[in-house]
């Protein structure tokens, strides 16, 4: 499992690739919530490209980081998920609190404007 | 229904070993020609039950014992997951979806199960240990020709 | 030296486990940074001692039991392999390369364990069973990691 | 597992494919043999292309073919092993008993004419 995090202005780009399970969660968790306290990080993009494996720890991963920005008006957003991933976010309902867009620019787009 | 195969797998309570837990699943489920989707489901289910006992069967601590028993029947596959963590008070309250408390967590674990196996039950005494039996169909062909031998 | 995991894995004398026993303990192993090279020994090295259980321990016959532990300690990998099976009579003879008196059988599988893990210890009861322990030492920079650790 | 088996004048070319191990072999020895009782099979070339792991069962196989036909005066060839099947092979000895070529034209020369 491996995490790639990088800063964009006031949003966050989570890069998470292999199996995004129990495991992987606690460290992103860890890795993610410093990087928001200490950075004045606002919004956060999951890129799921190199995800390979996701179950409903790593989708609660995803739901607690939204809900830690949202209490400073932040959102979450998810990119660039394969279609069996998708299929699990839309199971989960998760994609009704989060938007999920199908590449890193649309998501980029939607936090700048609000649309896509 | 005839046995066709079994493995019994036994690790400790680290994530570290979720991993593990799928990889020699599914290898035993290759066995018959589930398509990739349907061992993607198993993936999860399995994935699921074995995240549940690291957490709430164990509350995270590493030395708990989890045991996956992996049966191939003539005419379905079979997972059982054990732990002897602490048990489920309210089983019914429990299997609801979104019943947990942990805002890290969703509530969708058995929901998540129910929805890619074809059975799914739960046994469990409270302080001792919980069981979760999940059984998934086999692929049509396989499962015939099976039945037909025996 | 401590123990940082270990896995049990119990399944039935067929041929076709062998894959599933070569999966998961060389999953079990990834664990730890193998490279390509001691993965593909290690799995020789199980291939062989469970082949053996199979053939010479349970005469082919499809409902013995054989038994993997894996652990990873702290200096080494080691791996148990167990059947109650036959047993080796004459276990010195056995562990002569050659020895055996299968046609179809190279009389090699103790000689490939010896040539791919460190040590290889063979315990047997006549009659009974036979427990063959494998071990191989761990990539230089992790047991160095673990053992600061300790 | 998969097997292939291809009959060129009274040469048998064997293809493995995937893992030759115990149960491997014990689904080969059955196809070869009848192939060579039936078919006036002189000698034997094993195309390793497709194999991904061998071990001794693997190898028994093969020099239980080799006994086999060199009771008639015919030969085994193994060809088109990867580097990883090589060094077992290596290992075994059972390349002084039956000659490892890389690709199968070279086995097939060796035993149209002896030499490559
Ligand atoms: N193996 C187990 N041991 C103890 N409690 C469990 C176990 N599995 C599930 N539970 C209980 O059932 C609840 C629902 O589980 P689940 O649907 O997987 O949701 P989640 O794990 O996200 O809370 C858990 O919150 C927990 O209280
Ligand atoms: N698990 C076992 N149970 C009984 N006998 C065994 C077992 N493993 C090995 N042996 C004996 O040891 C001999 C040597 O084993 P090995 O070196 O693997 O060669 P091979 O399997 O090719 O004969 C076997 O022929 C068999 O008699």
């Amino acid at each position: 499992m491996g995490l790639e995090l990088k800063k964009l202005g006031d949003t966050l780009i989570v890069r998470v690739h292999g199996e995004f399970d129990l495991g992987a969660a606690g460290y992103c968790r860890k890795e993610i919530d410093k990087k928001v306290r200490t950075e004045g990080i606002k919004d956060i993009v999951f890129d799921l490209e190199g995800v390979t494996f996701i179950d409903s720890s790593g989708l609660g991963l995803i739901l607690g980081r939204y809900r830690i920005v949202k209490e400073n008006g932040g959102r979450v957003v998810i990119s660039n998920a394969e279609v069996r991933i998708v299929k699990i976010l839309d199971l989960s309902g998760i994609n009704r609190l989060i938007p999920v867009y199908p590449s890193t620019s649309q998501a980029l787009r939607y936090l700048a404007r609000g649309v896509v | 229904m005839g046995l066709h195969n079994r493995i019994k797998l036994e690790f400790l309570s680290l994530p570290v070993n979720l991993r593990l837990a799928r990889i020699a699943v599914t290898a035993f489920a290759s066995e018959v020609d589930y398509n990739v989707n349907d061992i993607e489901e198993i993936k999860v289910a399995v994935s699921e039950a074995v995240s549940n006992a690291i957490i709430h069967g164990y509350l995270e601590k590493p030395d708990g014992v989890i045991t996956i028993t992996a049966s191939l029947w003539s005419d379905a596959l079979e997972i059982v997951v054990e732990d002897q963590g602490k048990g489920i008070e309210d089983l019914e309250n429990a299997l609801q979806p979104g019943s947990g408390d942990d805002p890290e967590r969703m509530g969708l674990g058995f929901v998540f199960m129910r929805s890619f196996m074809d059975e799914v039950e739960v046994t469990t005494e409270p302080g001792q240990s919980t069981t979760v039996r999940l059984r998934k169909r086999l692929p049509g062909e396989v499962q015939a020709q099976w039945c037909a031998e025996k």
